[in-house]
């Protein structure tokens, strides 16, 4: 259970920085971290003592393979933090372009 | 001068096509081995990245490129979506059809569309990152 | 009848056709309406309505439960009736003092007194609130609502209308609940347990904030104040009544059998918003909103008489309530002949019309006395039922029999006081002071002062033959028959108006004297809170009731009476306090997602 | 194995801490990119070259990416210290991720442990599913057929953040 | 196997490729082409309904057979909720398009602006498509992320800023949903969310079944806008553009939010009392602090944003009733009667939400500006937008003629009969300081004296954009029709029937 | 057995070099110690894998992947030092000689 | 001419790559050549006829494993360095003049000297390459040139110029 | 039981470990960046080693497209550092 743990932890590590930091970038970087722990997850769930590579080698049927949906689960995940990422970084850039400043709690335009 | 230095200008000129080789290689064997459209994407996309890296901006006309790949994003992905509904159209109504002959496993020509999704998946990243690249680089703000 | 009206959605480009076909519209619904009032009573219910050509097109309903039905019996006959008189004559009004006022009036017209018919008509409960809400909107339409004044007035007013519908909906729902159908008709509930007395309680709400009764009252004079004399005298003077009333009515009648907790509470609303409203009213100077106070004040006799429970009671209060319908349009319209001839509002800054426009005049003497309970007037008539009601009322056993003298009593200084300002009416707008600037003033177009002509014949032909006519022919299917005649002439009934007259004029002699006194020309009764400044000795001994009445009207000012602004300033408090914390602080909301997750999770692990 | 990954966790668990408590962006962003480094490794010990491959590829690619932003706008290298409100903040946060640890302990006791997967819907991918898809790649078998709609998605995804950052990052919004 | 389930998600992500590949060639072609196409998917849409009744349609994606009736490929699943959400999405889609044609005239970069709507669109028709439970997360993905890019389309501070923080918002949402899934395959071993409640029904842990719940809830929560999980909403919304932000308040937060928690909590997860209450507890606070939130705005689309969030409290507050008396098992007609108050306002809400975002965003194109003070005496100046947006405020604060009061009115007759008194009592109230705001609103905006310090160009909007709002007006007015029992029964009745009968549909489903 | 050897040696030099990392004062001395070292000892690595494999379709991966490696780690550490020179690192204290400082200015 | 040379370059990349030679691999091998060969041509380098000449294949395979025996002594220098206690460092920057004229060569060079003893190239400019040094062996330019550069340079000349 | 390789695996292990001290202790970005470039070099050998002990040739695709990989990202920040723009 310990590598669940570590990988939750990984993930609250990733809401700490969200929650505690100013600066957008290390609130992206938070946020991709939550997304690493979670990719993680599933790749955990898949994995079963003793499974090989989900390859399959014609020359030796009949094996035991880890589960290859979680795997193509976070196959799929993975690409969409990607995208995320970068869209959250295109407008990190304007929003520092236009405040000219990273700290969240000056850009506070939108209250109320 | 323009980009980085020498070495590294030299370097590319030899690297840059192994890697897109390396990326378009693992494009085409992704039902063979790890990897698939996206990862050799995007590395197919490193080789661009790295030819932009050492020679700067000046040695490419940017905008053309961005315009150019974003035509070919649009159109492989398109492709995809057609690939996806030739199945549908094949009488069998069945959206996602692997309509080809599935071969032997373990052969380079197998698996039916697979190869095909991965290729034109891989186009499709490939010209999306790097246009994601592009975007970031251009980018000027207005004098505001 | 709904069906010609609908179809004045499209608005004609023509002014005159437009005028033309609403007005042979309203002609056709006061024809049906006299031809139902004829009828006698019965359910009709979809198809019969199709069989029978009354209602060619009806509305729809959800109700799982209970037929969509329009109902007439003796009380809606009798609504339905004067709504159709009323809406003619104003439409008659209307037609020369209307020009170009308020956009798509016509229609706007035509479509509330449609939702009236309808509202009036139908036995479901749900159908009933569907036209009620129109008439709401038609209410809000019907403001020009072009300057700052009168567009708030406008929001009060559907802001109000809209909440009384919003718990109407309660109030149903809970019936709906309990009884199972919606059908008017079929449900009688006794107000004992929690859930019905919610239930009475949501629709009095409705009904009183229609007629305008204490708590809910505060849209009548801001109303009848910014919105056009054509408009006021419509809705919030006659046909607002009309409806509110008739909605008390069928809730205390019909839906709802009162226990003496709940008469009691109906009692002192009645009779505090007699006495406050009246008390408001002295006060004024803008004419239009004296009258809409004076529009709340009488509510409180109705719902009065509603309370009482017995027959007299309730034929006195409606009685009472189409009379008061009767003169208070009239006295509307008086204030737009007014305001159309000279443009002003303000009673300080009109005076001396009687000569240049005397048919006005006569008409607002007869409306003025009406409404102050003189005696051969309409407004006598039925207040004198209203008190002979209450004496009567005095004779039984429980709580409130035993106030009788208390409610009688305040009654009566409500009539007082009413007296005392519509002397402050008459004389400033008709009587005092010569000015030059209204030498130019006639008396205005025929088809404005017939409506008025005839308004004022209405009082004085109820008036007399209260007892003779109107009563048997009009009220007794209603209420079913009683004995009116008891006291009809004892000596009580002087003594009460000599008392009335009296402390009305005295009332009338202590405002105004000051006024001579410090100001040369008349004023009404200003702002007395500021007079009482000065020291005065002659009347020594009513400063402390003025001292009172100072806290009061300054309160009132501040709006401290108003349910609309005690909630506005709650919930505008909440607002900010809510708003306060959305400080545009990325990390707090983040808080909020986390902190939510972990209660609920706590929440659902406990 | 178990052991092996939660060294390389607590590694990434410490880059992690790292990468929000630097002091300067760039530095942020390196260790960032270890922990995605870090859970490269992971993927390969988990039997899962298909992920691996990938993350490597996106971790470099978002490395690039959030460089060139900082590149873009700030070299001061911009840090706020703690005040009062950052400190409620940090303690509300400790409290909130304690509790939800001791949810996810809690609630995650019972399920499979770890190894010690079950198969259900996966079965029938693994069995024969080589001669179902003819890939030999059971994973690409997976996202392209089985789930391939998926990955229509994915793609989509893909070009629908592009889309958006062309359209962010043009130079004038409105006319 | 209906070939038009697909195609009603391929048509829009095609068409939007498409328009990048061909909009620099031609160049008024994407805002017409768009146009046709969601009018192409409205027809499609509304034949499905037409023809679904109360059926249940199954696709299977790739022709996967079920193995042990265990599914393994993805499932798109078409019954009587979905196509309801279909027609909404593509009708609003519609008229924001036609809407946009001369409303994004003052933008650069058209291309890229018709290009995501497409994309918004195809990504809520694969939500409320899919019976995947991934699947879902994949298309919720391309229309949040295509929903980030068009809330920052304008590039100002302001939009920058909102897109920002409802990335972050959001990203925390898409996290927890993918965290949540992930704990469903880790016991349930399949994604299918038909299966995963067989795969339940073998008995789970109690804990451990709270802790998925609460972070499918969550995550959900925050897309639905619920009111701990709000505090995007308002920035977003108001600063997108107004189609935009009449596509975001109008579908969007019900495609993608309130949908998939009707979805999930009713089909997927066994419906306990405990569960209901949080629901309808949150439903309720998101009722009442969503309206006190909004009356104090002077941002008119602030002011409908905090709205939304009201609104959509309604929404989940009935269906939490509906939950909560369902588990019980006493009143199933009650039950019955909430859920259907409740899909009837989410549908009206789509109507009068879209309706008054389009008018909004009219003025705000004449006058260039939202704030509610800057305002005034447009009522004589611009009549089709008065008219309209007076028809929309009546129907939001549930005004009888209109097609709120219907829908509020069986949300508190369930409320009542259910003996809720409470929520019934809030519901009125909030509904009162529903009308409240929306007067402020109209007395500002279109009633009060002309504002004489500003230019306005006294002109009515562009015929596309009267169009739209006119036959949203229309659809206001036409919706009460669904009060009437008998059109109630043939047109929702399907959609109730797969909340009510959960578990009969969803075995049905793997039976297919 | 020779692969284990070349393994072993591989690894080896890893250490080395990640001692280096460590031990050494400035970055020019750590890029020196830890892309040599490293490099050499991951070719080490690549090599044993040719040997276990034999010269077959793995092996001969491996064989590819060790002039890319080589390229690639050189001009990463040249363009690392150069950039670190840019970034304004000064020299370590025990540095004796900089000719390259007169050739940026 | 570019073009041809990196086509066969790609190929026999691909077939190294994937090693089997069957036809299909070949036909797939052939046509992603070409595209690589089309794409990155015109920033391959210019020069290519000398790849016909095999003396310099010769000369290459000699160059390795001087430059092989050079990587080791680096390596063993440094563990030397790094492991010893005192850590006997003496870094600096030294400037080193270059007779190799092609950039390419110089660039080959440049790569070389990273991987020997303690060197790092850290940038060229004009003629003069500049060398980080972990251990200045001494403040004569002639003396550290014909360290560092050792018999690189002819080898290099003669493989590539 | 743990065979050599293993043992190898978890000395590459640490050694990364190694290059993690490195990013976080290092006093200058540069330093962080020589940690990141060995960190992937490192990786590599993990590759190779995982390649033997599964007998698979396609994890040394992986490393292969890791040593590419942090190639570009190792130019990049290098970029940074020298203080150019991207995009000259």
């Amino acid at each position: 259970m310990i590598p669940y743990w570590m990988c939750f932890a990984l993930f609250l590590v990733g809401l700490y920085g969200v929650i505690t930091r100013r600066n957008l970038v290390k609130i992206a970087i938070s946020l991709s971290i939550m997304e690493v722990s979670t990719f993680l997850f599933f790749a955990l769930m898949g994995y079963i003592e003793g499974g090989k590579f989900p390859i399959v080698d014609p020359a030796e049927p009949g094996q035991l393979y880890v589960d290859p949906l979680p795997q193509a689960l976070v196959l799929t995940a993975i690409v969409i933090g990607l995208a995320t990422t970068s869209l959250l970084m295109a407008v990190i850039i304007r929003i520092y372009r236009k405040y000219k400043t990273f700290d969240i709690r000056e850009i506070r335009n939108l209250r109320g | 001068m323009k980009g980085m230095t020498t070495i590294v200008k030299k370097t590319t000129q030899i690297l840059a096509g192994i890697i897109f080789l390396y990326g378009a290689y693992v494009v085409i064997h992704g039902h063979l081995t790890p990897g698939g459209g996206f990862a050799g994407g995007v590395i197919m996309a490193g080789a661009f990245i790295l030819v932009t890296l050492a020679f700067g901006g000046g040695f490419l006309n940017l905008k053309k490129e961005e315009t150019g790949s974003t035509a070919t994003e649009n159109i492989a992905v398109l492709i995809v979506i057609i690939l996806s509904l030739v199945g549908l159209f094949l009488g069998a109504k069945v959206f996602f059809l692997n309509f080809l002959p599935r071969g032997t496993v373990g052969e380079l020509v197998s698996a039916g569309v697979l190869p095909l999704y991965n290729i034109f998946v891989g186009i499709e990243v490939t010209s999306s990152i790097f246009i994601l690249f592009l975007a970031l680089v251009i980018f000027k703000e207005e004098d505001t | 009848m709904l069906a010609g009206i609908l179809l004045f959605f499209i608005p004609g480009r023509i002014r005159f056709v437009k005028e033309l076909i609403s007005i042979l519209a309203v002609m056709a619904a006061l024809y049906s309406s006299i031809v139902l009032f004829g009828t006698g009573d019965k359910l009709i219910s979809v198809d019969d309505a199709l069989r029978t050509g009354y209602q060619a097109h009806h509305n729809c309903l959800l109700a799982d439960h209970g037929s969509i039905c329009f109902q007439v019996d003796g009380l809606s006959r009798l609504i339905v009736l004067f709504l159709g008189i009323f809406g003619l004559l104003i439409l008659v009004y209307c037609l020369t003092y209307n020009k170009g006022r308020i956009k798509g009036f016509y229609s706007w017209y035509l479509i509330t007194l449609g939702a009236s018919y309808g509202a009036v008509l139908s036995d479901n409960l749900l159908l009933f609130i569907i036209f009620w809400g129109v008439l709401g909107i038609t209410l809000y339409k019907l403001i020009p609502g072009t300057d700052e004044a009168s567009s708030a007035a406008a929001k009060k007013t559907l802001i109000i209308i809209g909440a009384s519908d919003g718990i109407m909906i309660l109030g149903i729902a809970i019936i709906w609940k309990i009884c199972g159908t919606l059908s008017m008709a079929d449900v009688s509930l006794p107000t004992s347990g929690a859930l019905t007395a919610a239930a009475f309680l949501a629709l009095l709400t409705g009904s009183f904030t229609k007629a305008g009764a204490f708590p809910f009252h505060s849209w009548i004079p801001d109303y009848a104040q910014y919105s056009p004399a054509s408009s006021a005298a419509f809705l919030p003077a006659s046909l607002d009544k009309l409806l509110g009333i008739y909605f008390l009515a069928r809730i205390t009648t019909d839906l709802f059998i009162l226990t003496d907790p709940w008469r009691m509470l109906l009692l002192s609303l009645g009779v505090i918003t007699i006495v406050a409203a009246v008390l408001m009213a002295l006060v004024q100077h803008n004419c239009r909103r004296l009258l809409g106070f004076h529009a709340v004040s009488q509510v409180g006799y109705m719902v009065l008489g509603f309370s009482l429970g017995s027959m007299l009671g309730v034929a006195a209060g409606l009685f009472h309530m189409l009379n008061n319908v009767i003169y208070k349009s009239g006295l509307f319209l008086t204030a737009g002949n007014v305001e159309f001839r000279t443009g002003k509002e303000d009673i300080d800054e009109l005076g001396d019309l009687s000569r240049s426009m005397p048919l006005t005049f006569f008409g607002a003497i007869v409306f003025a006395l009406s409404i102050s309970g003189i005696p051969p007037l309409n407004g006598f008539a039925s207040k004198w039922m209203i008190y002979q009601a209450i004496i009567d009322f005095g004779s039984g056993s429980g709580l409130p029999n035993k106030l009788w003298i208390l409610w009688l009593g305040l009654a009566v200084f409500g009539s007082a006081l009413t007296l005392a300002s519509f002397i402050k009416f008459i004389g400033g707008i008709f009587l005092s002071g010569k000015k030059q600037e209204f030498a130019q003033v006639r008396e205005v177009p025929v088809l404005m002062w017939a409506p008025l002509i005839l308004l004022a014949l209405g009082c004085l032909l109820f008036g007399i033959f209260a007892t003779g006519i109107i009563l048997p022919r009009l009220l007794m299917p209603v209420s079913g028959v009683f004995v009116p005649a008891g006291f009809w002439n004892s000596s009580l009934v002087s003594v009460l108006v000599l008392i009335s007259v009296l402390l009305g004029i005295c009332l009338y002699l202590i405002t105004g004297m000051k006024k001579f006194r410090t100001e040369d020309s008349f004023i009404g009764g200003e702002k007395l809170y500021e007079t009482t400044g000065y020291p005065v000795s002659g009347f020594y001994h009513t400063l402390k009731e003025f001292r009172l009445m100072a806290w009061f009207y300054q309160k009132a000012e501040e709006r401290w009476f108003d349910v609309y602004e005690l909630s506005k300033r709650f919930t505008l408090w909440l607002s900010s306090l809510a708003s306060r914390a959305h400080s545009g602080i990325l990390p707090h909301y983040t808080v909020w997602i986390i902190a939510g997750l972990i209660i609920l999770l706590m929440i659902m692990n406990t | 194995m178990e052991l092996a990954l939660t060294i390389i966790t607590g590694f990434m668990v410490i880059g992690a801490i790292y990468a929000i408590h630097a002091k300067d962006l760039l530095s942020a962003v390196i260790a960032c990119g270890i922990v995605g480094y870090g859970l490269v490794i992971c993927f390969l010990l988990l039997k899962a070259p298909d992920l691996a491959i990938v993350q490597i590829v996106v971790d470099t690619m978002s490395l690039i990416i959030m460089v060139t932003v900082v590149l873009n706008t700030s070299r001061e290298e911009p840090y706020y210290g703690l005040d009062s409100r950052g400190r409620t903040l940090a303690v509300a946060a400790l409290a909130l991720i304690i509790a939800l640890l001791y949810y996810f302990v809690i609630s995650t006791g019972h399920l499979d442990a770890f190894g010690e997967s079950h198969l259900r819907m996966s079965e029938a991918y693994m069995n024969g599913a080589a001669e179902k898809t003819g890939s030999a790649n059971l994973v690409t078998g997976v996202v392209f057929d089985f789930r391939g709609y998926d990955t229509l998605g994915e793609a989509t995804v893909l070009v629908t953040a592009v889309l958006g950052v062309i359209a962010i990052l043009r130079l004038k919004g409105k006319k | 196997m209906n070939p038009i389930i697909p195609m009603l998600v391929i048509v829009p992500l095609a068409s939007a490729f498409l328009i990048m590949v061909l909009g620099k060639l031609i160049r008024d072609l994407p805002g017409y082409f768009t146009s046709a196409v969601f009018l192409v998917l409205l027809i499609t849409s509304y034949y499905a309904w037409m023809h679904n009744g109360n059926g249940i349609t199954v696709y299977k994606v790739g022709g996967w057979e079920a193995v042990n009736k265990i599914p393994i490929g993805i499932y798109m699943v078409l019954d009587g909720l979905s196509v309801i959400m279909l027609c909404l999405i593509s009708t609003l889609g519609f008229l924001s398009a036609v809407y946009s044609l001369s409303y994004m005239k003052r933008y650069t970069g058209e291309e890229y602006y018709y290009a995501l709507l497409c994309l918004l669109v195809a990504g809520m028709n694969g939500v409320v498509l899919s019976g995947d439970l991934f699947n879902i997360f994949v298309f919720l993905e391309i229309s949040v992320i295509a929903s980030y890019a068009l809330v920052a389309f304008g590039v100002e501070k302001n939009e920058l800023e909102a897109s920002f923080k409802y990335q972050v918002l959001g990203g925390i949402a898409s996290l927890l949903i993918l965290f949540g899934i992930g704990l469903i395959y880790w016991k349930a071993k399949t994604l299918n969310i038909a299966d995963i409640r067989e795969a339940f029904k073998a008995g789970y842990d109690g804990t451990y079944y709270t802790f998925v719940q609460m972070l499918i809830l969550c995550g959900f929560g925050v897309k639905a806008a619920i009111m701990p999980f709000h505090a995007w909403l308002p920035d977003a919304h108001s600063s997108a553009p107004s189609p935009i932000s009449a596509m975001l308040s109008g579908v969007f937060i019900k495609a993608v939010g309130i949908y998939v928690i009707l979805r999930l909590f009713f089909s997927m997860f066994v419906i306990s009392e405990q569960i209901a209450f949080v629901i309808t507890a949150l439903g309720t606070l998101s009722m009442v602090f969503g309206v006190f939130l909004a009356i104090g705005q002077w941002d008119i689309k602030r002011l409908l944003a905090y709205h939304s969030i009201s609104q959509m409290g309604y929404v989940i507050m009935s269906a939490g009733i509906g939950m909560i008396l369902l588990s019980r098992g006493t009143r199933p007609d009650v039950a019955l009667l909430a859920i259907t108050g409740g899909l009837y306002h989410l549908i009206n809400h789509a109507a009068f939400k879209g309706l008054l975002f389009l008018n909004a965003g009219a003025l705000e194109y004449r006058l260039g500006t939202r704030d509610l003070k800057e305002m005034g005496g447009l009522a004589s100046e611009m009549p089709i937008t008065a008219g309209t947006s007076f028809v929309a405020s009546m129907s939001i604060s549930g005004i009888p003629p209109f097609n709120g009061f219907f829908s509020k009115l069986i949300i508190v007759i369930a409320c009542i009969r259910g003996r809720f008194y409470l929520l019934a009592f809030l519901a009125i109230l909030v509904s009162i300081i529903t009308l409240a705001s929306f007067l402020k609103f109209q007395r500002y905006a279109f009633y009060n004296k002309t504002n004489a310090g500003k230019d306005l160009t006294g002109k009515e909007v562009a015929t596309p954009m009267v169009f739209s709002m006119i036959v949203l007006g229309m659809l206001c007015l036409l919706m009460s029709l669904l009060a009437i029992p008998s059109v109630r029964e043939s047109l929702l009745k399907p959609a109730v029937d797969v909340l009510m009968d959960a578990g009969n549909c969803m075995s049905k489903i793997i039976g297919m | 057995m020779a692969c284990l050897i070349l393994l072993s040696v591989g690894i080896l030099f890893n250490l080395f070099g990640c001692i280096g990392l460590i031990r050494l004062p400035d970055v020019y001395n750590r890029l020196q110690a830890a892309t040599k070292c490293v490099t050499l000892g991951t070719c080490s690595i690549l090599i044993g894998v040719l040997v276990h494999f034999g010269f077959n379709d793995a092996g001969v991966k491996a064989m590819v992947a060790i002039p890319i490696l080589f390229f690639a780690s050189t001009v990463a550490a040249h363009a690392l030092i150069r950039g670190a020179y840019g970034f304004g690192i000064r020299l370590g204290d025990r540095s004796v000689k900089d000719d390259y400082k007169d050739a940026v200015k | 001419m570019r073009y041809l040379t990196l086509f066969i370059l790609s190929l026999i990349m691909w077939l190294l790559l994937t090693f089997k030679l069957t036809i299909p691999n070949l036909i797939v091998g052939t046509v992603v050549a070409a595209i690589t060969a089309l794409i990155f041509a015109r920033y391959f380098i210019r020069n290519v006829h000398k790849f016909l000449e095999p003396k310099r294949y010769f000369w290459l395979f000699v160059y390795f494993f001087v430059f092989l025996w050079a990587c080791l002594k680096a390596n063993i220098d440094v563990a030397y360095r790094v492991l010893h206690p005192a850590m006997p460092i003496r870094p600096g920057i030294v400037k080193v003049r270059t007779t190799l004229r092609s950039d390419f060569a110089r660039t080959l060079l440049a790569n070389s000297i990273t991987m020997t003893p303690g060197t790092i190239s850290v940038d060229i400019i004009g003629d003069d390459l500049y060398i980080h040094w972990i251990y200045v062996h001494s403040e004569d330019p002639e003396v550290y040139s014909s360290l560092i550069l050792g018999q690189f340079e002819k080898y290099i000349k003669r493989i590539v110029e | 039981m743990i065979s050599y390789l293993d043992i190898m695996l978890y000395v590459q292990i640490a050694l990364s470990g190694i290059c993690m001290y490195r990013i976080i202790r290092g006093p200058t970005i540069p330093d962080r960046m020589v940690g990141i470039d060995i960190f992937g070099i490192l990786v590599v050998g993990i590759c190779a080693i995982i390649a033997i002990e599964t007998e698979k040739s396609y994890i040394l695709d992986i490393g292969i497209a890791w040593i590419i990989l942090s190639f570009i990202g190792t130019l990049t920040l290098a970029k940074y550092l020298s203080g150019k723009k991207i995009n000259e």
